[in-house]
């Protein structure tokens, strides 16, 4: 049985703040199709990761590869350009405008429209707004949000905030989508629906790698998961290994494997 | 040499008075966050107080400095109380807006009441200069240099040493916690918006005899004030003192060797250069306020 | 000694907290616990008076503090050990310590206090005269509960003090909180390691959704199949 | 606002000048376009992408300066006997220099701010505007410092079939701002309802979010500053021409203010606020002029500035819109769903 290409590899990165050192010569890598869990203690340094392999932080050392390019040393919008989109882990929207605007500043990768281009209305700009109108019109039906098209995004119950983010996420076109903490401060219920939508999202061939606190989820979704503790990789392996692990139950999931992250 | 020798004089003597402008300016940027724009008018309020109260009163010139420095600061707590407070907790944005009216407003209120002729204040300090070898310099610019430097050591004792000073910085560094340990969150944000009020109508009112009292003089000493506050990185107390002795510096040594006509220009282009390579400031790993 | 009747607060117009209310009595260890974002740390914050409730009221041995300040209710005898600890990085260790004992008036008192927590945690006092924000996470846990004892507190709020330490921190920290309890000084704590939370607390609380869902001794809700379920990984 | 269609809009005000007769009603029209263009391009940056610009007015000043001069023509002692003589040209062609010049300033500001946002960005377009402020009154040999430069010429167009044609008069100036404000109009129009215009509100609205979905923020910053600063450059040029003489009081800083405040009162972020605010504070001095001296004009401007940031901080066109909703609302029997059908 062969596995699935690495699409994301992660080698050997280190991640300094002053002179705190918050990530150690991590190394992990994410495979084509899956849904791979970065789980650990608060601290541990998983946002950080997220943080590395999405330009939001340049590491001392170490290198992140996404396919065939070098992504660390690229601003943001370059790693998105790239496929690599992600989430943040406090709910991040755009606030003041409508939820339809939302996705739309999502799909700003989708267009093409040069500035000269749009100052002189070309047909073609027209035509292009009209598909990526019709686009996050159907970005907001998969994310169950089309009733509340017209509401500012931060009028939205928690909840939904959150579906839009993934709204938005989806609309530039991820190839390797990583979700910060999606679920956390979602009740099991909501927590169930987001579940369907990952398997969702999984189902249009897009790779998948979280961070989670919660464990239902993470055994629930996860293919892959990788434990990280003090900015080190104490385990990995699939969930039920996972959840046997005697390194992982001392450091993270406590003792007897009674004690789960809540 | 003996040139430059005397411009560097001049310019020390002169940063010393910036340095009281910048650090006024950075502790409430520091501490509330609020790019205060009024700061030039507590400047030009400064100076127009000790010239009422010299001219019109025929007050003693020393009692004169205390009143401007004291109003300045009950002035600064009532622009606090009155247009900040309420504004607490939204954006910068919105805070600068209103700033800025209040300085229009204020400065107007300046012309009306004072007019546009510019004013020269009479001070008591001998007009012969005091000459130290190949150097010169003015009595009343020493006098003005030695009390800066008073009033700053004062102020970096409060910050540093009181128990008033360690709460300034506790809200600065972390204002829900500050509250948590029972600071009073609201004195504190009036007495520090005071307190720079008060170092900026300090400014003024040394100034104000150095050169010349008219109701738009603040508008450069602001643009001046946030210069210093960049040069030396918001919020950052030493820094401020170090930018406002380099600002002086280079304006003399500009206007010395480079052109009379663009010595205020040296501090935007500080603050351009600065910004340019350095955004966090020249000194932001030198000891700050907090 | 605290009750907490109804409470409603909200941001903006989000309901953090709709109608929540829990008591804690004299001398007990009260443990929160509950999803993120369910309104565990919001109700700490009503109850120090750091955010104002929309409705509801709390009652602190017989006097009403729900539109109290918070200086007004550390005076009182609550204090409030933040999330994430929250030391002022760049004062020392003994400023810190300081800022605790802001509102006494016994200097020699306060003295005295700081000299038992240096005692407590030698570590602090070998770091007396270095900044707070220089120090490990574990060192900056004790510092941030040694600030909260100098206000000589009754009873003390504790806001995830678990939050992003090793393991073996956690448990010394959770050690620490038992002494103080056992101290006589009454605890009320919001936990998301939900075993430890359950395992050490006299009664807790699950909040969902900003409400109580359940209530119980602690080694009760261990066994509840729900709390099992949704907060023990099952 | 717009109970009328555009079209209706645009003839009302292309008719002004038939039923106006009075010269001076004309002026304070003419100048109040010539604000309108100006507040404009400051919403651009101030209410879409976020960034408060409070040295605006130098873009407008560059584009008078640079108009004036290239239609005037100037000499500069360069290297020791050595004169650079810039003969005049056409007046079309300096406007469209100024607007050029003025753009390219303000991709210099938007690539030097590319790290600074907030009270930083605010600090160096202050400076900014400072210096060009300083160099205007200090390089004699090129913009008569204080002297002013005076004569500028008035817009002069050749038109195939009507020959040539010269605005001294007020009602040709009229349509000239008009055109001008009308095409400022469109131009920011079409981009703020672009997929550049949706980039300038992500960076408003969330920059780390903007960013992680892939929208350049930096660039469209760029961007925003340049359209911004040229069309700032283009009412510059229309105002040279008009007034006919321009010296350093250009770059005052109250006009700057008095920019932000029109903004800020018509509605920072919506496309008619800037009008809106440049209507009123344009005619507003003319009747505070009969009862109150200028500085007691400032004053109130200043007061104004405060009381709409506490009392009606979205500005009138957000706020008569929500008000029009809430009518429309309470009117119908269908509730709000009237409003949308």
């Amino acid at each position: 049985m062969s596995a699935p290409a690495a699409v994301l590899a992660v080698e050997g990165v280190e991640v300094r703040f002053g002179g705190l050192v918050a990530l150690s010569d991590l190394s992990f890598i994410v495979r084509e199709g899956e849904v791979a869990s970065l789980i650990g203690p608060n601290g541990a340094g998983k946002t950080t990761a997220f943080n590395v392999i999405t330009g939001f932080l340049r590491p001392a050392k170490g290198a992140v590869r996404y396919r065939e390019s070098l992504l660390n040393g690229l601003r943001p919008s370059q790693v998105a350009e790239r496929g690599v989109v992600r989430t943040f882990q406090k709910t991040s929207v755009f606030g003041g405008i409508p939820v339809f605007e939302n996705v739309l500043i999502g799909l700003h990768r989708r267009g093409r429209a040069k500035s000269w281009e749009i100052l002189l209305a070309l047909p073609r700009v027209r035509q292009e707004e009209k598909r990526l109108r019709e686009e996050a019109m159907e970005l907001l039906s998969f994310a169950g949000l089309a009733h509340r098209r017209e509401e500012p995004g931060a009028a939205l119950p928690y909840g939904e905030q959150r579906l839009l983010e993934v709204a938005v996420a989806m609309a530039a076109d991820p190839s390797l989508l990583l979700l910060d903490e999606p679920v956390s401060g979602m009740n099991p219920s909501e927590t169930a629906g987001f579940m369907k939508m990952v398997e969702k999202i999984r189902g249009r061939g897009i790779t998948i790698l979280l961070v989670e606190h919660d464990m239902r989820m993470v055994m629930g979704v996860s293919d892959r998961v990788v434990v990280l503790n003090q900015g080190r990789i104490i385990a990995e392996g699939p969930p039920a290994e996972i959840q046997r692990d005697p390194d992982v139950i001392r450091a993270y999931l406590g003792q007897g494997a009674k004690r789960a992250g809540g | 040499m003996d040139q430059f020798l005397q411009h560097l004089l001049n310019g020390v003597i002169l940063g010393g008075s910036y340095a009281l402008l910048g650090i006024g300016l950075t502790l409430i940027f520091g501490i509330m966050y609020v790019v205060n724009f009024t700061h030039g008018e507590l400047y030009s309020f400064g100076a127009y107080m000790v010239f009422g109260v010299v001219a019109a009163l025929h007050g003693n010139f020393f009692v004169a400095l205390f009143l401007a420095v004291a109003l300045g600061a009950v002035l600064g707590a009532g622009i606090e109380r009155s247009l900040l407070r309420p504004l607490r907790g939204t954006s910068i944005d919105t805070t600068m807006l209103v700033m800025i009216g209040a300085w229009i407003a204020m400065q107007n209120a300046e012309q009306l009441l004072w007019t546009g002729v510019a004013k020269a204040i009479r001070h008591p300090f001998p007009e012969a200069p005091l000459v130290i070898g190949p150097v010169s310099v003015s009595w009343i610019r020493i006098f003005v240099f030695a009390a800066a430097i008073l009033l700053i050591a004062a102020s970096h004792l409060l910050i540093r040493r009181t128990r008033l000073g360690t709460a300034m910085r506790a809200t600065f560094q972390d204002r829900e916690t500050a509250a948590l340990m029972g600071v009073n969150i609201d004195a504190i944000h009036t007495v520090t918006f005071a307190f720079g009020s008060g170092l900026a109508a300090a400014a003024g009112a040394l100034l104000g005899p150095v050169f010349v009292v008219f109701p738009t003089m603040g508008d450069l000493a602001a643009l001046k004030a946030f210069a210093i506050v960049i040069l030396g990185g918001m919020g950052n107390f030493l820094g401020a003192t170090l930018g406002g002795l380099i600002l002086g510096v280079v304006e003399e040594m500009g206007a010395g060797y480079i052109s009379s006509g663009y010595r205020d220009a040296m501090g935007f282009l500080i603050i351009i250069v600065v910004l340019l390579f350095r955004p966090t400031g020249l000194f932001a790993r030198a000891e700050r306020v907090g | 000694m605290l009750v907490v009747e109804g409470l409603v607060c909200r941001y903006g117009k989000v309901n953090a907290v709709r109608e929540l209310s829990l008591r804690v009595e004299e001398g007990e260890l009260v443990t929160l616990i509950g999803a993120n974002g369910a309104g565990k740390t919001t109700t700490l914050k009503a109850i120090s008076g750091l955010l104002r409730p929309a409705a509801g009221r709390i009652v602190f041995e017989g006097a009403e503090i729900q539109a109290a300040s918070p200086r007004a209710i550390l005076g009182r005898g609550i204090a409030h050990c933040p999330e994430g600890r929250r030391v002022f990085p760049y004062l020392t260790v003994q400023e810190n310590l300081e800022m605790g004992s802001y509102l006494r008036r016994d200097p020699a008192g306060a003295a005295e206090d700081m000299g038992r927590i240096f005692r407590r945690f030698p570590v602090l006092e070998e770091r007396r005269r270095q900044a707070a924000g220089t120090l490990s996470g574990g060192e900056q846990q004790m510092l941030a509960i040694g600030r909260a004892l100098m206000s000589r507190p009754r009873l003390i709020l504790f806001d995830e003090p678990s939050l992003g330490l090793a393991p073996n921190l956690v448990e010394t920290t959770f050690d620490i909180i038992r002494e103080i309890r056992n101290q006589g000084v009454t605890v009320l704590m919001v936990e998301q390691n939900a075993y430890a939370a359950l395992e050490m607390a006299d009664r807790s609380y699950l909040i969902e959704a900003g409400a109580v869902a359940l209530e119980g001794r602690g080694r009760e809700l261990l066994g509840n199949p729900y709390v099992k379920q949704a907060y023990l990984g099952g | 606002m717009r109970r009328w269609p555009a079209w209706a809009w645009v003839a009302f005000l292309a008719s002004i000048p038939l039923w106006v007769r009075n010269q001076y009603y004309l002026h304070v029209l003419i100048n109040t376009g010539i604000f309108a263009v100006a507040a404009m391009s400051l919403n651009l940056l101030l209410g879409y992408t976020g960034q408060l610009s409070l040295g605006h007015v130098a873009f407008f000043g560059i584009g008078a300066y640079t108009s004036a001069l290239v239609s005037l023509g100037f000499d500069l002692q360069l290297a020791a006997g050595y004169t650079f003589v810039f003969e005049p040209r056409p007046v079309w062609l300096g406007f469209l220099a100024g607007v050029a010049v003025a753009g390219l300033f303000g991709w210099l500001i938007g690539k030097l701010s590319f790290r600074v946002r907030g009270a930083y960005f605010v600090i160096v377009t202050v400076s900014f505007a400072e210096v060009v402020k300083l160099v205007a009154l200090n390089w004699v040999d090129l913009t008569e410092g204080p002297m002013a430069l005076n004569n500028i010429p008035p817009v002069t167009l050749s038109l195939p079939g009507l020959g040539e044609l010269t605005f001294w008069k007020k009602e040709p100036n009229y349509y000239l701002v008009l055109a001008v404000c009308l095409l400022s109009y469109a131009v920011i129009r079409r981009l703020v309802q672009s997929r550049a215009g949706r980039a300038f509100i992500a960076l408003r609205e969330n920059e780390a979010l903007a960013e992680s979905v892939g929208v350049d923020v930096t660039r469209f910053l760029v961007l925003a500053a340049v359209i911004s600063a040229a069309i700032a450059g283009a009412a510059g040029g229309l105002y040279a021409h008009y007034i006919k003489i321009v010296d350093p009081d250009i770059f005052l800083f109250i006009y700057t203010v008095v920019m932000v405040i029109m903004v800020v009162t018509g509605g920072k972020g919506t496309l008619l606020g800037p009008v809106v605010g440049a209507v009123i504070f344009g005619i507003l001095p003319e009747i505070l002029r009969e009862v109150a001296r200028p500085e007691v004009q400032w004053i109130i401007y200043g007061f104004i500035m405060i009381l709409i940031v506490f009392f009606l901080p979205e500005g009138i066109v957000p706020a008569a819109a929500s008000w029009r909703k809430a009518r429309a609302a309470s009117a119908s029997p269908l509730g709000a769903a009237g409003e949308r059908a």
